[in-house]
């Protein structure tokens, strides 16, 4: 990590830290939902930027994760009811790593439109079991959402949602960000990038693909599993629709939006995505009018996305990479 | 027409109202409540005076802002509309009278989608609009999800027909701030098997072609279940469950044809029960056996005479615009008129009960204000709406202490009539289920209540029968 | 159950197979030509049937006769044909050059601009006109009345798949597609214009798409929203037919409309999931679907 | 087989057996049985379409042989990934250059050497912290003459330099042996030489055995210790430069009137 780097990442927490205090409370409660979306994209990025594989799937993680939060809360589990958020986290981040071993060994056989469309089978499927199996997961109702513990303490849902979870959501925002910066310049990373650029040739340098982009696809659903964690508290109530194939395409939007051959690209995409929706939604119910011609625009003019297109150096690298190879 | 003569007209036709429901629309209570005076009317009367004068003292200067809550993008976006046309129409109502103690009113809507969407939207309008009250017709779905949500965030919000059973009996048993201005989703299967019971004595053979969700599911049950004391005798040969928003229903017809029913009961609304209908026409469904809609009613104005045939059982919820009759009861035709000319549409029981719901609003600030001089909180307008009455189009409105308002649910058979391009009820068929026979008696206000044991399960209800 | 329901509930499933099919196969060609999976042809379809509502409601309130109704279904799939005719020279041929993830999202972004669009103009309620359908009347079966307006969807849909079939099978311009889709390199070792190859080949399929819209409207209805359930399942039906393959595509559509027929008259429970299942499963057992080619390393 | 056999097949570094590949009617390659012992380097001509490169790619498994079997140091590899193969000291360039384009020259080559070094499955560790990696890719670029650009895109850089890239790829897996496709096509012909030097010196100094593929006849008899020349999928001739530039039958078929 260079200086430059530390010295943004500091600026950048502390500028993290004192938001909520200068922004309106629903904002706060905005932002707070806005890193989840990011952690998500973020871990979203090895398996696209890195690899090369678009899943349209990936919202499986993020309704995995919801639903476990969801489910350990549910009176039913009686004296097995847990509200410690570290615990859910946890559970949460076992069962989407455990689904995405499973699914993603069968996934990672296929590349191209065929690894995009069997996740699109897998999170299609889950969808309409989470609306047929009614007594346990709520049917299309889905199921609400407590108001969890944090390192022990409960506070009041007002506190909860518009100040004290922001910066619980912050802590992990900057943990597993460092977490993927370190995996990133790691040799797994250069690894996983030569699988992405040329499949063939990196089998024979001798890296075994199969198993690198399992592990890729694994970090992904993980990655999934905490923002959705994180989110369904902050949410409320979570609900079927999490887990489509179009959930699925707003993250491939947020990776694209922000640059996925750009570590910093997929975190912007989400604060782009998540808060222009917010925004335009406000004031017209078109929005995926305009959600679909930005995707547009953005494929045809900045495939490098916003950083990429920011950064002097990356959009050779970016152009290079996004053009099929003749 | 003029401001004038509007005010002057809804105050008269709303006067004439009362005359008007006990013969028209009919709805059973109490000879107390009838002697009552109708609260909305008074006071429209009073600040038609003060509204031209300065506001009075107290009152925020600020508009009163109205979030609604429904879908104004996917297949059901004609309840959304409807939604909002019925805000829309009472805003303005009330603005031209001078507005609530001189607030005028203002209308946002935002779209919802899925439950945890909606979740968001209600929170936003609250922290961030800041809005004084929400309204909408969600789906039983949404509404199972944000009424917690709703007594967290302390701002009252009026569904329309979204209420599901388990809502009322496990979510949140006693609201202070959710109000269903339409009958509980209870209510509807409850109906649609009284009209059976009534109607097809000699059938045996019931199916049903429900959506897949919650509301679909409950619907059956409820039906089924208030079948089997009504009338042993019918059975459920067939259930089939069409996805939300499916375009193919011919299957689940064809399936349902196969079984032979005596009676089919359909509980799919909106775009769902006109493709419905429309494939039923064609497989004979109509033709071989007898339908029951309980909410085909939602999608009124797509309901043309080439896609519903004479003869189909519809329920209303609770208001359809030829009942209370227009002749009898001139608020009602006031109502259709006025909307007819804002929309040129027929009002969808959505537009109805906004309508009548932020009336009720209004009526609790003024009664309030009135007593205690100063400008109430949201939890004491919420109390002064329990408990209170309000005159509506449909007639006069109880309201209970958990925040239902109780109505007369309007039934009938289908029928076309040169004069309409859809096809309406025939007005000799059109009959009324009274609230007693419907309602959970937890729901009801003493004057009605039957049997007058309390936190009865509604289940537990019908099983007394 | 009787015989006579069973050839009902076969006739079902046909009637809903064919409109996958007809999506579907435009997919498949488009794909296998340019590897574009075009997610907008859901939008495409919607748009045939809201052009055709249109031109149908308009001829209605005007008072012409039946038959002018019947041009309206044409006429709605040649709008479609008029959209794409903007959208080939702006959008796709772009597309075709970049790669899949991105001409993926692009579509995805067409198809929502599509969804909305539609809602601009008409509105959310939903639309019929079944003047046709009502015309063309009702008829029983083996004793169950039935809409014989099915088999004209049949007999169009089969029309053309025949059409197609001998347009692979016996005109150049067709094997060609054959060849690309089996092996991209191919069209350029036989010299074809690609450019122009693809221009037609998006035309033809953006056409039957369109056509598929227009026929199914009288049946069924137009609002918006409607182009999402069939392209999720035509994505089924691709992969499970196999890529570049005309039968696969009628095959699979037909698995799934028959085994959607009947799962909804034997076990009411079970709908959509069975669907994503036998994707699954196909994909599993046999990745490049029931009639595709295998893949070589270079796609692994 | 039995034992003996076994520890004959020992004394080469690649055998194989009966090796059979049809494309169609097309016999690629055609039950060739090909022995290489080591520290050679053989060159392979024949005419196009003659099966050489079908014949790396079979010994390489970039494809499957319809039948026989290939054993490297005397143990049967015939289905091994291509990863493993690479991993044991089988590696191979390619005839059509075949670079991780997106990275630089010198990540193309760190790639390479982290995965020969095995530390490729390191998740966490920082790889320019890596001294040793980026040392011995800096060697290697230097020893290819290719550190100069060492920073730019491998699909930025002149034709050439990829071939050399694609080349050096291999060496930085330090083989035991190595398939090399066309080493210098494509190459500038007063690049040829250079190029060939270099991986003549790699072979010689780092006792790698090199089997080449190759049309350019002066390179073919200026480094082969042996060479074998194939025809419709069959070993037509096989021997030292010598006798194969003699051999009537070769004469005719492939090297043409030389």
């Amino acid at each position: 990590m260079k200086l430059y780097h530390v010295v943004a990442l500091v600026a950048g927490l502390v500028l993290a830290s004192l938001l909520p205090l200068i922004l309106p409370k629903y904002y706060t409660f905005i932002f707070a939902v806005t890193m989840c979306f990011a952690i998500y994209a973020l871990g979203y990025s090895i398996i696209l930027g890195r690899t090369g594989l678009l899943s349209f799937g990936h919202a499986l993680y993020l309704g995995v994760a919801a639903y476990t939060v969801a489910f350990l809360m549910r009176p039913e589990m009686g004296a097995f009811r847990i509200f410690s958020m570290e615990l859910l986290l946890i559970i949460a981040i076992g069962t989407s790593a455990l689904v995405g071993l499973g699914v993603g060994a069968i996934c990672i056989r296929y590349t191209r439109i065929f690894f995009g469309l069997i996740n699109l089978g897998f999170v299609m499927l889950w969808h309409s079991l989470l609306l047929k199996l009614y007594y346990v997961t709520g049917g299309t109702d889905g199921l609400p959402i407590y108001i969890p513990s944090l390192f022990g303490v409960t506070f009041s849902h007002e506190i909860f949602r518009t100040f004290i979870f922001y910066y619980y959501v912050l802590g992990i925002f900057a943990i597993t960000t460092y977490i993927m910066w370190r995996i990133y310049n790691s040799p797994l990373g250069l690894a996983l990038k030569a699988i992405r650029e040329n499949s063939v040739r990196a089998e024979f340098v001798g890296i075994p693909i199969g198993r690198y982009r399992l592990a890729a696809y694994v970090i992904s659903a993980i990655y999934a599993g905490i923002g959705g964690a994180l989110w369904a508290p902050l949410n409320g109530h979570v609900s079927p629709d999490v887990s489509t194939w179009l959930t699925s395409g707003d993250v491939v939007l947020m990776n694209i939006l922000g640059g996925m051959y750009t570590f910093t690209g997929p975190i912007v995409g989400a604060f782009i995505f998540y808060n222009l929706k917010v925004q335009i939604m406000h004031f017209t119910t078109y929005w995926s009018f305009i959600l679909g011609i930005s995707a547009i625009i953005f494929v045809l003019l900045f495939p490098g996305g916003v950083m990429g297109w920011v950064s002097k150096v990356m959009p050779k690298l970016v152009k290079k990479s996004y053009r099929q190879k003749a | 027409m003029s401001e004038k003569a509007s005010r002057r007209d809804f105050v008269k036709t709303a006067a004439a109202g009362i005359v008007g429901f006990g013969l028209g629309a009919g709805v059973g209570y109490g000879a107390s409540q009838m002697m009552a005076p109708p609260p909305g009317v008074a006071r429209t009367v009073t600040v038609t005076q003060t509204a031209a004068a300065k506001p009075p003292k107290g009152v925020p200067k600020e508009p009163i802002k109205i979030g609604i809550a429904s879908w104004f993008t996917g297949p059901s976006t004609m309840v959304g509309e409807a939604c909002l046309g019925g805000a829309q129409f009472a805003a303005d109502e009330i603005n031209k009278a001078g507005g609530i103690l001189g607030r005028k009113i203002e209308v946002l809507k935002r779209d919802i989608g899925t439950p945890d969407v909606t979740v968001e939207a209600v929170r936003r309008y609250v922290l961030e609009d800041k809005v004084d009250l929400m309204a909408g017709d969600t789906g039983g779905s949404n509404a199972n999800a944000i009424v917690p949500h709703i007594e967290q965030l302390k701002t009252p919000f009026f569904f329309q027909c979204s209420t599901t059973v388990k809502e009322v009996e496990e979510l949140n048993p006693n609201p202070l701030y959710v109000f269903r201005t339409g009958e509980q989703n209870l209510a509807e299967p409850n109906v649609a098997a009284q009209i059976i019971a009534r109607e097809f004595p000699n059938a045996t053979k019931i199916a049903g072609i429900n959506p897949d969700y919650v509301y679909g599911r409950e619907a059956m049950m409820y039906s089924m279940m208030a079948l089997n004391k009504l009338a042993p005798n019918m059975k459920s040969v067939l259930e089939t469950w069409p996805a939300l928003n499916a375009t193919d229903f011919s299957s689940h017809i064809t399936a349902v044809l196969a079984a032979k029913p005596d009676v089919v009961i359909t509980a799919c609304w909106g775009g769902d029960f006109v493709t419905l209908a429309k494939q039923a026409t064609a497989y004979g469904l109509f033709k071989e056996t007898n339908v029951v809609s309980i909410l085909g009613a939602m999608a009124l104005n797509s309901l043309t005479k080439d896609i519903v045939p004479p003869g189909v059982w519809m329920l209303h919820r609770d208001y359809y615009f030829m009942a209370p009759a227009p002749n009898l009861y001139p608020l009602n035709k006031w109502f259709v008129t006025e909307y007819r000319k804002r929309t040129n549409k027929y009002p969808e029981f959505d537009v109805m009960q906004v309508f009548s719901g932020i009336f009720a609003y209004k009526q609790a600030i003024e009664r309030v204000y009135a007593a205690t001089g100063s400008y109430p909180e949201n939890d004491e307008i919420c109390r002064a709406i329990q408990n209170s009455q309000v005159v509506s189009p449909a007639g006069h409105r109880v309201i209970t202490s958990d925040g239902q308002f109780i109505n007369a649910l309007p039934y009938g058979k289908t029928m076309h009539h040169a004069d309409y391009p859809i096809a309406i009820l025939d007005p000799k068929t059109v009959g009324f289920i009274q609230p007693e026979t419907v309602y959970n008696p937890k729901s009801l206000p003493p004057v009605l209540q039957y049997p007058l044991g309390t936190g009865m399960k509604y289940s537990d209800w019908i099983a007394t029968w | 159950m009787d015989t006579s329901t069973a050839v009902i509930i076969i006739l079902n499933g046909l009637f809903y197979a064919f409109s996958l099919f007809l999506i579907s196969i435009g997919l498949n060609m488009l794909y296998g030509l340019m590897r574009i999976l075009n997610i907008a042809h859901g939008g495409l379809y919607a748009i045939g049937a809201f052009s055709t509502w249109a031109l149908m409601n308009a001829a209605t309130k005007a008072g012409y006769p039946i038959y002018v109704l019947w041009l309206c279904i044409p006429a709605g799939a040649f709008v479609v044909g008029l959209i794409g005719f903007f959208l080939e020279p702006t959008l796709f041929r772009r597309l075709y050059k970049l790669r899949e993830e991105y001409s993926l999202l692009a579509t995805f972004g067409l198809m929502l601009v599509f969804d909305d669009v539609l809602r601009m103009i008409f509105g959310g309620s939903p639309l019929s006109a079944n003047q046709l359908y009502n015309w063309v009347g009702v008829e029983t079966i083996l004793g169950n009345a039935y809409p014989m307006y099915n088999f004209v969807i049949y007999v169009f849909a089969a029309s053309v798949a025949l059409g197609l079939w001998a347009f692979f099978y016996r005109t150049k311009m067709g094997r060609i597609l054959r060849g690309t889709a089996q092996d991209r390199e191919m069209s350029t070792c036989l010299g074809v214009n690609a450019s122009i190859l693809y221009t037609q080949t998006f035309f033809l399929t953006i056409f039957i798409v369109g056509l598929g819209g227009a026929i199914y409207l009288p049946a069924t209805s137009a609002y918006s929203g409607m182009g999402f359930e069939p392209i999720v399942l035509s994505f089924a039906v691709m992969i499970i037919g196999g890529l570049g393959s005309l039968k696969g595509a009628l095959v699979a559509a037909s698995i799934i409309g028959l085994v959607r027929a009947f799962g909804i008259a034997l076990i009411p429970e079970l709908e959509l999931a069975v669907v994503f299942l036998i994707l699954i499963i196909t994909l599993i057992f046999r990745p490049r679907g029931l009639f595709g080619k295998k893949f070589t390393r270079e796609e692994k | 087989m039995g034992i003996q056999s076994d520890a004959k097949i020992g004394e080469k570094i690649l055998q194989t057996e009966g090796l059979k590949k049809y494309f169609g009617e097309v016999r690629a390659v055609d039950h060739v049985d090909l022995e290489v012992s080591e520290g050679e380097i053989l060159s392979i001509i024949g005419p196009n379409g003659s099966g050489k490169t079908t014949l790396l790619n079979l010994i390489s498994n970039m494809i499957e042989p319809d039948a026989g079997r290939i054993f490297f140091y005397g143990r049967d590899v015939t289905k091994w990934p291509p990863s493993r193969l690479a991993k044991m000291g089988l590696v191979r360039s390619f005839q059509i250059v075949n670079l991780f384009d997106g990275l630089s020259v010198l990540d193309n080559m760190r790639a390479a050497v982290t995965s020969k070094l095995g530390r490729t499955s390191k998740p966490f560790t920082s790889l320019d912290r890596d001294k040793e990696v980026t040392r011995t890719s800096i060697e290697l670029l230097e020893l290819f003459k290719l550190s100069d650009k060492a920073e730019t895109l491998a699909g930025d850089v002149p034709h050439g330099d990829r071939k050399v890239l694609d080349v050096a790829l291999c060496f930085a897996l330090n083989p035991k042996l190595i398939l090399l496709d066309e080493p210098t096509s494509g190459v500038s012909t007063s690049e040829k030489r250079p190029v060939m030097q270099r991986i003549e010196e790699a072979v010689r100094k780092g006792g790698v055995t090199a089997v080449i593929v190759e049309h350019d006849m002066d390179i073919v008899f200026g480094y082969s210790d042996r060479i074998i020349a194939m025809h419709e999928g069959k070993i037509l001739a096989e021997g030292k430069p010598q006798e194969i530039r003699e051999n009537e039958e070769v004469r005719k078929v492939v090297t043409g009137g030389l």
